[in-house]
């Protein structure tokens, strides 16, 4: 279909607490380019913890303990991300793959306004560009994410959750990385507001062609909006298929059981049925 | 307070946000009635200190010229009365008259005189006083809250690290009674090494003045009080920095920052540190206020002029009237400073410029 | 008139450790002072409990009474007969700093038991009630950290003729329960209206119930690092006003002890013994009660406690806590470190 | 060397022309007023007033008690002590070059007269006449007692205070207002430190101390830090352990304490229980170790006060015949026989009194007063371990001592005397009801009345003649020792700690022609007689 | 047959600052036993205000709340039988429990204050309701909050409510913690208690779905104001308010989702 953009083989993670945890268990994924993969599964099954590990952002204790992670970039370039020093992660980072974090209010800085948090990405990541492009740049990605310049100066608390969530998105934009994976970005938003940022989204992954990796339980949302989905249980991914293979046909016992616990929102009474 | 807005019809659901109800938009920048508020509770607090000052001393049992006898006695026991009317102490106006008499004296900014330093005005005794305190206990305790605030940062930043150790020694260190401190300081350093003057603000024979020299020594002098005191107080800081940054560290906006690729340093001073620095600023407006109080010891220990001893000795003197002006003093500068961290606060912390409650 | 839905597995009862479930007023007992249980506490508790124990069997202990005068042993050195030497009186240094330990244990204890009481009823009532009664009991609060210590005690002291522990340390806990009020008044506006005790309400409990019952407990933690705090200041307060004298150095506590080694010229004569025990003695108690308010600290925030040692326990295995990068330990790459 | 500001400090090798810095222990003083008849001015507290004015005449506290003339060249007074006349001495001129003369005395003393000036010393003055270079100042009442009151008082010059609207307070820190004929001049003044120089024109002839600095420290143990390092070179200064802390420390180190006429004394309530019965007073008396007072509680620097009279060394020949030898000693058989034979028993160890009350009582000095602090502690562990009397040592602050003293509800306090340089001061401050006014005591706190005592007091006070003087004293010296209304412990000294580094010629044990206290008058005497060290 | 009636309630809040806020706006419906009302709106429609006002913790700024006719008692022994006839189960679970005290505790509150049994029934009741629940009681009775599951506390909070023995129960988001597959067991828990007991439910969501499934009658809230309401199905399936349809239309619904599908690859982004 189309090619690969990420190469995950083997990949586990392990929390060396005691007793060592082992979060994340021989996951192995291919992530094509330009697609939404849902990622689903109930709360503590290592959604994040996978999110997180494929770029290396989890801290101690977390240990990768096998597997590799390949990340293929636009340049034709193969990047090993398990072979990278510090220094060329945190340039990696950001730049390839950005992230959209859980809960908005406390992923940005309090005592920063918006506009100096986006600033700063540019500032480290293009210390070529000049003040004043920088500052263009911002306003351009507000603009995008319908927040508008205008609110450049504000600070975090003084805008509404979906408006937060929206400066999370302007922010993964900004260096227009090939890669967006977003945990669980809506959950603690209304469901009005959680439909406008899909659509915003859905229209920003149409312009700049980046693929999504889309985590959440919420698994009517994510039959909605995915192509793949891949079902995650205690650390292992157990079904990973389309989603409309996931909706009409699915394999797994506990795929099953999830299926079966939302009620239907039209048609008869009674749990949805496929 | 505004009426009731009605509230438009909203058209498209979406375009509200998460806020279903609107909040009326556009009020005044300048809550001038949280303001009005904070003002009358300050005003309030220093009627109250000031009263409670008044009335406090003058429960205490003998009185100024029995101290004065005492203090000088060269002069005849014979001459109390003379003395009594000297010192203006002859007057029989009730508890009450002078209370009034003492509010209308304190608007025009009349303070009295000090009894205990040859009946001069007691705003000059104070005049000469204060600056040494504020200057040397001020300078002490912005060093030890800055090297305690900054040092906290990296401790916490370096958590585990053999810093840690840091904490439990400078917890210790403010533990021991100050007073012990500074006499084997003065001890080790003036006696037994030299390095130091035994104390005094500056040299004999010398006279202020804005020249290298007079301004070298104050701080040769200055020193070893000083470092006694960043000592003695560090350890507060650091533990409450400390604690603040390990509970920043683990707050998703510096994840965030990694996640974003910036640089180790940026993350630790304008995300983690940045934020972990807010409650400090709270004390620390609170220990400015305390400042001039609360060096008795340091001023006995190392001779030092300020503002503490003065109260120590015109509370045993009975000297009323400098009393309540150090007692004025030390209210005015700790509202002072509650106002000022009310200030650096809201100005430093965008939250609570909006919901001061 | 609604459809039976279930799943088709039901959601199982998750089950969790049993773990010697505690019976009722020993569980209760124990999880009241559970704050206590970490090894900071207890190292804490057990100096401090050490002290305590000095100063109840002060009597037996001691070898000789604290004033008892011996011209014939003046300024002696540690010996046999007196194991921290002799003062300027040929008391014995021993003896002074045991008995000193009850000044300090009751002044401490007292001036912060009271210092407490008056701050959880002010603190937690201001907390609780809304408007001008808050404001006011907040000023008052306000009005107390205003007013210096220092001449208040000197004040109060001078109406006794011989002002007992009791009177110093009420004035101590009289100046210095304002700080405590006000963090238990902030927790207690944020506890308010906390949905525990709206239920509790709404369950219709009576207030007094409310505050004691469902405030309090979650206040414990916060009140106990107040108490601890304020046994420091107490202390610290003391030692200091028997320092400088402003304290009757007849009823000997380590600060007076002090007193008359400072008087006497210890400290210039390097009469170590005599100077020396009483301060680190200070030290020791202000130690302990720091380790306790750690400990209490890490109970309340177990980042607090887990931060450091998580962290030396990972350095342990080669992490580091502040690496942004995760870490790679692929069972090769591992054994190659190793 | 320190090297601060031109002090010698501890420099080995002997120099003239170095300042001499005089230390007290009063914190700092920071408010500046050089007005000698203010007692808390900067000038009184750090004592440099007395090098600035000086008054008629030295009453040498000490040593012989004698006085040496000093603005007068001569001082007389008549035989009831109620006129003095004073030859004012030649050649002076004031520091701004005015000459000085009688009628700057004669303004002085008149700033009492029309009330500008308040009282404190309580001369009573009347008023004064000149008959040529003679003037005769004339008081209300016999100053017998009270010479150095009027001896002491600072002349100052007409042609300045006159125009001051209130000497009482006025700080003269205006340029020129701080004027006297003494041996100094006001150089700089500072919150740390006040420096003076000397007075080139200085009637009594070349000083050798070019410079003196005065400052004062946070108490007596920085003030012994700073003499024992050689920061500060004279002061008067209770320096615990002075052998081994200061003494020691150079060779050139001095300490000199000369005895006075007054003396710390235990003051007993006579009115209450248990010091209204004499046997309880005189056991006490013979119990009670003025030896260790002064060894112990004050570290030698004192003498104690054995004879029955009460009376110290200084005054030793007052005591009349029939006393002389008669003293005191710790005889505690004695104490106990005078008990038994009173009617006292004893309960196991503790005393118990005829009424079958066990005999106990409080002891009151003020906290912080570390000497006589310890002297209560000695004092209750000897009664307690002779006598059995239980002895509770309270230490007030200094508000409630002072109530308690005055409104007579103490049981046992130490108080110092009033000192008049003679017997009277012993005996005035202990038995005489002048003192008692409203109730309320200024001395003779144990309330000791008897119209006998008091007769002979009043003699003694306005005698004019030595005869009528004597015959009064040998009643209150009998008075005193069948009464016993209070227990002297020692003689209150004078103390001074000095070092001859740079300057010779100070007071010693055997030349004790002014104390060695720099905050004493004598201190002029002191600089004049200063040489630089070989 | 018990019926509380919510006539024309208005609340406004004074917020510091930021002038008034209608959190309720001529607010009416009834809630009678035995049947479950299901009240959705977004975040912040007022939804927890309305169970502020029936269990009195806040007080209407106009119009009344009625139960079978008795305007509500303010204080004393009435307010307390009111409390005891209507419970509610409040919105978070993890915050609704005092993490405190036992669970025993938190069950056996209710049982004293509201006299529902005699002491020596105390141990049974309070296990008898834990069963109801589907809870064990020898698992769980001694534990305190923290020692639970998200869905364990709701449970127990669920069983605090129905201690006293109401008639009337208000649920607040009873839910919205929890894991989709603990959702249903708690939800059928209610029903079964409607059905059986004749326990009146309001049921408050922001779930659209299992409001339709749960509920008999459907109140729509926005902005304060009720702008739809009828029977379950008619509001879901037939919305005529703009409002409710965007609501609707904001809810996911794979079967329509699917059913509209012809296999190709658009997702809805
Ligand atoms: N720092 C840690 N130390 C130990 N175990 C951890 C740590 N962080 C997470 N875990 C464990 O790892 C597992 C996976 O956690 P993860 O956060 O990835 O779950 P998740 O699927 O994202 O859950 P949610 O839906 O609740 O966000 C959980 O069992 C969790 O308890
Ligand atoms: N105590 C209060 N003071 C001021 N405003 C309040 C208060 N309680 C609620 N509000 C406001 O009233 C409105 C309705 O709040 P309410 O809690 O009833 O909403 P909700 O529908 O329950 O929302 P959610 O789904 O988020 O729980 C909101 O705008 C809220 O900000
Ligand atoms: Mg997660
Ligand atoms: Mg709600």
């Amino acid at each position: 279909m189309r090619d690969a953009l990420l190469t995950v083989r083997d990949f586990s993670v392990v929390y060396d607490v005691d007793p060592p945890v082992e979060a994340v268990k021989n996951v192995t994924l291919d992530l094509r380019r330009g697609e939404i993969l849902g990622l689903a599964g109930e709360s503590g099954c290592g959604k994040t913890t996978l999110a997180y590990g494929l770029q290396r952002l989890l801290k101690a204790p977390a240990v990768i303990t096998s597997g590799s992670v390949v990340f293929h970039d636009s340049s034709g370039e193969d990047i090993e991300v398990d072979r990278l020093d510090a220094e060329q992660m945190r340039r990696f980072r950001w730049d390839k793959i950005s992230m959209v974090f859980q809960g908005a209010m406390n992923a940005l800085n309090p005592v920063a306004t918006i506009g100096s948090q986006l600033e700063d990405v540019f500032e480290v990541h293009r210390p070529g560009m000049s003040r004043a492009q920088r500052r263009e740049a911002v306003a351009e990605l507000l603009e995008i994410v319908k927040v508008g310049p205008q609110r450049r100066r504000s600070f975090p608390h003084e805008l509404s959750g979906g408006m937060r969530q929206r400066v999370m998105i302007a922010m993964a934009l900004a260096l227009r990385p090939q890669l967006m994976v977003m945990d669980e970005p809506t959950t603690a938003l209304d469901v009005l507001v959680q439909r406008e940022i899909l659509r915003q989204i859905s229209q920003l992954r149409r312009e700049f062609g980046f693929t999504v990796v889309f985590i959440t339980h919420d698994l009517p949302l994510l039959l909605e909006i995915s192509d793949r989905i891949a079902i995650m249980r205690e650390g292992e991914i157990v079904e990973l298929d389309t989603a409309e293979q996931i909706w009409t046909n699915p394999r797994d016992e506990y795929t099953r059981t999830l299926l079966s616990s939302f009620p239907r929102l039209t048609g008869e009474r009674g749990v949805v049925a496929r | 307070m505004t009426a009731v807005q009605p509230r438009p019809p909203v058209e498209d659901a979406i375009e509200v946000g998460t806020t279903a109800t609107t909040v009326v938009k556009g009020h005044s920048r300048v809550p001038w009635r949280f303001l009005a508020g904070r003002a009358t509770f300050y005003l309030f607090t220093l009627w109250a200190a000031i009263t409670i000052n008044f009335f406090l001393p003058r429960m205490m049992k003998g009185d100024a010229v029995d101290q004065y006898l005492s203090r000088n006695r060269n002069v005849s026991p014979e001459a109390a009365d003379a003395l009594r009317s000297l010192l203006g102490l002859d007057t029989d106006k009730s508890l009450l008259q002078q209370y009034v008499e003492y509010w209308g004296l304190l608007l025009r900014g009349d303070l009295g005189v000090s009894l205990l330093h040859g009946l001069r005005p007691v705003t000059e005794v104070i005049g000469q006083a204060l600056p040494w305190t504020v200057g040397l206990v001020g300078f002490a305790t912005i060093v030890s809250f800055a090297i305690g605030t900054i040092g906290g940062a990296i401790v916490g930043w370096r958590r585990g690290s053999r810093l840690d150790g840091l904490i439990p020694l400078t917890t210790f260190l403010g533990t021991i009674p100050y007073f012990w401190l500074g006499l084997l300081a003065i001890a080790l350093f003036s006696v037994n090494l030299g390095w130091f003057p035994i104390g005094k603000a500056y040299g004999v024979g010398m006279t202020p003045e804005w020249s290298g020299e007079f301004i070298g020594q104050v701080i040769h002098h200055g020193a070893l009080p000083a470092a006694t005191i960043v000592l003695a107080s560090l350890g507060g800081w650091m533990l409450g920095m400390r604690n603040m940054m390990l509970t920043v560290l683990d707050e998703d906006y510096v994840t965030v920052a990694q996640a974003k690729g910036m640089p180790t340093s940026r993350v630790l001073w304008r995300y983690a540190a940045r934020n972990a620095v807010l409650p400090q600023i709270q004390s620390f407006a609170l220990s400015i206020g305390f400042i001039v109080g609360g060096t008795i010891v340091m001023e006995m220990v190392f001779s030092y002029p300020g503002v503490g001893k003065l109260l120590l000795d015109a509370t045993n003197a009975k000297d009323y009237a400098l009393m309540q002006g150090v007692f004025l003093v030390i209210t005015l500068s700790v509202l002072v400073a509650n106002i000022l961290a009310d200030v650096a606060y809201a100005f430093l912390d965008p939250r609570t410029r909006q919901t001061e409650g | 008139m609604t459809t039976d839905l279930r799943p088709e597995q039901a959601p199982e009862v998750r089950s969790e450790r049993t773990s010697g479930r505690e019976t009722s007023l020993r569980g209760r007992l124990g999880s009241a002072f559970a704050m206590f249980r970490n090894r900071k506490s207890i190292t804490g508790l057990t100096i401090l409990g050490f002290f305590v124990l000095v100063a109840i069997l002060a009597d037996v202990l001691a070898p000789y009474s604290p004033t008892k005068v011996d011209n014939t042993a003046r300024f002696q050195p540690p010996s046999a007969e007196h194991w921290l030497g002799t003062t300027h009186l040929g008391e014995d240094v021993l003896s002074q700093v045991i008995y000193g330990t009850r000044g300090i244990i009751v002044v401490g204890f007292l001036a912060a038991i009271l210092a407490t009481v008056i701050a959880i009823v002010v603190g937690v009532v201001a907390g609780y009630v809304r408007g001008w009664r808050s404001e006011s009991l907040s000023a008052l609060t306000n009005v107390f950290l205003v007013i210096p210590g220092l001449p208040l005690i000197i004040i109060v002291a001078s109406m006794f003729d011989d002002p007992p522990l009791v009177v110093i340390a009420a004035v101590l806990g009289l100046t210095g329960w304002a700080w405590g009020a006000r963090v238990l008044r902030a927790q207690t506006m944020s506890l308010r209206n906390r949905d525990f005790v709206q239920a509790a309400r709404a369950n219709g409990e009576p207030l007094r119930r409310i505050i004691g019952n469902e405030m309090l407990p979650n206040l414990m933690a916060l009140i106990a690092a107040s108490f601890v705090g304020t046994v420091t200041a107490a202390i610290i307060g003391l030692t200091t006003l028997s320092y400088i004298g402003v304290i009757p150095v007849n009823t000997y506590n380590w600060g007076t002890i002090l007193n008359w080694a400072s008087a006497q010229g210890a400290f210039r004569q390097n009469q170590w013994w005599w100077f020396m025990p009483p301060g680190l003695c200070i030290a020791a108690i202000g130690v302990a009660l720091s380790l306790i308010n750690f400990g209490i600290d890490e109970y309340v925030n177990p980042r607090l406690r887990s931060a450091g040692e998580r962290a030396r326990a990972m350095k342990k295995q080669g992490l580091d806590v502040n690496d942004p990068v995760t870490v790679v330990r692929t069972t090769t790459s591992h054994q190659e470190n190793a | 060397s320190t090297g601060q500001g031109g002090t010698t400090g501890g420099d080995p090798t002997a120099e003239a022309g170095v300042a001499l810095t005089i230390a007290k222990p009063d914190g700092a003083i920071t408010t500046e007023s050089h007005n000698p008849y203010l007692g808390d001015s900067s000038a009184s507290k750090y004592g440099y007033a007395k090098v600035i004015f000086e008054p008629l005449a030295l009453v040498n506290p000490t040593g012989d008690l004698g006085t040496t003339p000093w603005l007068a060249e001569s001082v007389e007074w008549n035989d009831d002590y109620t006129e003095l006349t004073v030859v004012p001495r030649s050649g002076v001129t004031w520091s701004d070059g005015t000459e000085f003369t009688g009628d700057d005395i004669v303004f002085t003393f008149d700033q009492y007269l029309n009330g500008t000036l308040t009282d404190t010393s309580g001369l009573n003055y009347e008023g004064a006449t000149v008959d040529g270079d003679a003037i005769t100042l004339k008081f209300a009442d016999s100053k017998y007692t009270a010479q150095s009151r009027v001896l002491h008082t600072p002349i100052v010059p007409k042609h300045i205070w006159e125009n001051i609207a209130d000497p009482n307070t006025d700080p003269l820190t205006e340029d020129g207002l701080a004027v006297g004929t003494g041996p100094y001049v006001l150089s700089s003044w500072s919150t740390e430190s006040v420096t003076l120089t000397a007075n080139p024109d200085y009637w009594g002839g070349e000083l050798a101390v070019p410079e003196l600095h005065y400052i004062s420290y946070g108490d007596n143990a920085a003030l012994t830090t700073a003499l024992v390092s050689g920061e500060a070179d004279w002061a008067q200064a209770f320096i615990p352990q002075i052998e081994d802390s200061y003494l020691s420390a150079d060779e050139d180190n001095h300490f000199l304490a000369s005895p006075t006429a007054g003396a710390a004394t235990l003051f007993m309530n006579l009115q209450t229980k248990p010091f209204n019965d004499v046997a309880l007073r005189e056991a006490l008396a013979w119990t009670i170790d003025r030896q260790a007072y002064v060894d112990i509680a004050r570290e030698g620097a004192s003498e104690p006060v054995w004879n029955v009279t009460g009376l110290g060394s200084v005054l030793e020949d007052e005591v009349i015949p029939e006393f002389q030898g008669q003293e005191y000693s710790v005889d505690v058989d004695k104490a106990r026989q005078i008990l038994t034979d009173a009617g006292y028993t004893w309960e196991g160890d503790a005393l118990v009194d005829p009424d079958g009350e066990r005999v106990s009582f409080s002891i009151s000095v003020p906290a912080g007063w570390s000497d006589w602090n310890t002297e209560q502690a000695l004092i209750a562990e000897e009664l307690n371990e002779a006598l059995g009397i239980e002895v509770v040592v309270d230490q007030p602050d200094w508000g409630g001592w002072d109530a308690a003293r005055q409104e007579g509800t103490f049981q046992a306090i130490i108080h110092w005397l009033e000192d008049t340089g003679n017997a009277y001061g012993m005996y005035t401050s202990t038995m005489d009801p002048k003192w008692i006014v409203d109730g309320r005591a200024q001395f003779n706190f144990g309330r000791f009345e008897d119209p006998a005592v008091t007769e002979a007091l009043n003699t003694y006070a306005t005698a004019s003649s030595d005869e009528e003087r004597e015959e009064a004293s040998a009643v209150l010296q009998t008075a005193f020792a069948e009464h016993v209304p209070a227990i002297p412990l020692g003689a209150h000294p004078l103390l001074g700690e000095y070092n001859t580094r740079n300057y010779v010629g100070w007071p010693t044990e055997e030349d004790q022609y002014a104390s060695a206290d720099p905050t004493q008058p004598g201190i002029v005497q002191v600089l004049v007689n200063l040489e630089p060290a070989e | 047959m018990t019926v509380l009636e919510f006539d024309r309630v208005t609340k406004i809040y004074s917020v510091r600052g930021a002038g008034q806020i209608k959190a309720l706006d001529d607010v009416s419906f009834s809630l009678t036993s035995g049947r479950t009302i299901g009240l959705v709106g977004q975040s912040g429609s007022g939804k927890s205000t309305i169970a502020k006002i029936l269990t009195q913790l806040e007080t209407p700024t106009s119009g009344e709340v009625r139960l079978d006719g008795e305007p509500i008692p303010r204080r004393g022994a009435g307010l307390r039988a009111y409390r005891q006839k209507l419970r509610m189960v409040f919105q978070d679970p993890f915050a609704s429990l005092n993490p405190y005290h036992s669970i025993r505790y938190h069950l056996e509150r209710p049982l004293r204050l509201h006299g529902v049994v005699p002491k020596a029934e105390m141990d049974d009741e309070v296990r008898r309701l834990l069963e109801r629940v589907r809870l064990q009681p020898d698992a769980v009775v001694d534990r305190r909050p923290h020692e639970l599951s998200g869905g364990q506390r709701q449970r127990v909070a669920i069983a605090r409510a129905l201690a006293s023995r109401p008639s009337l129960l208000v649920a607040d988001e009873p839910v919205s913690m929890l894991d989709v597959s603990i959702r249903l067991g708690v939800l059928n828990l209610l029903a079964d208690l409607g059905r059986e007991e004749g326990l009146g439910v309001l049921y408050i969501t922001h779930d659209l779905a299992t409001a339709r499934h749960f509920s008999d009658e459907i109140l729509v809230l926005n902005q304060g104001r009720v702008v739809e309401s009828g029977p379950a199905d008619d509001v879901i399936l037939r919305p005529q308010d703009p409002y409710t349809r965007a609501l609707r239309a904001a809810s996911p619904d794979p079967e329509a989702h699917f059913a509209s599908l012809s296999g190709s690859d658009g997702g809805a982004l």
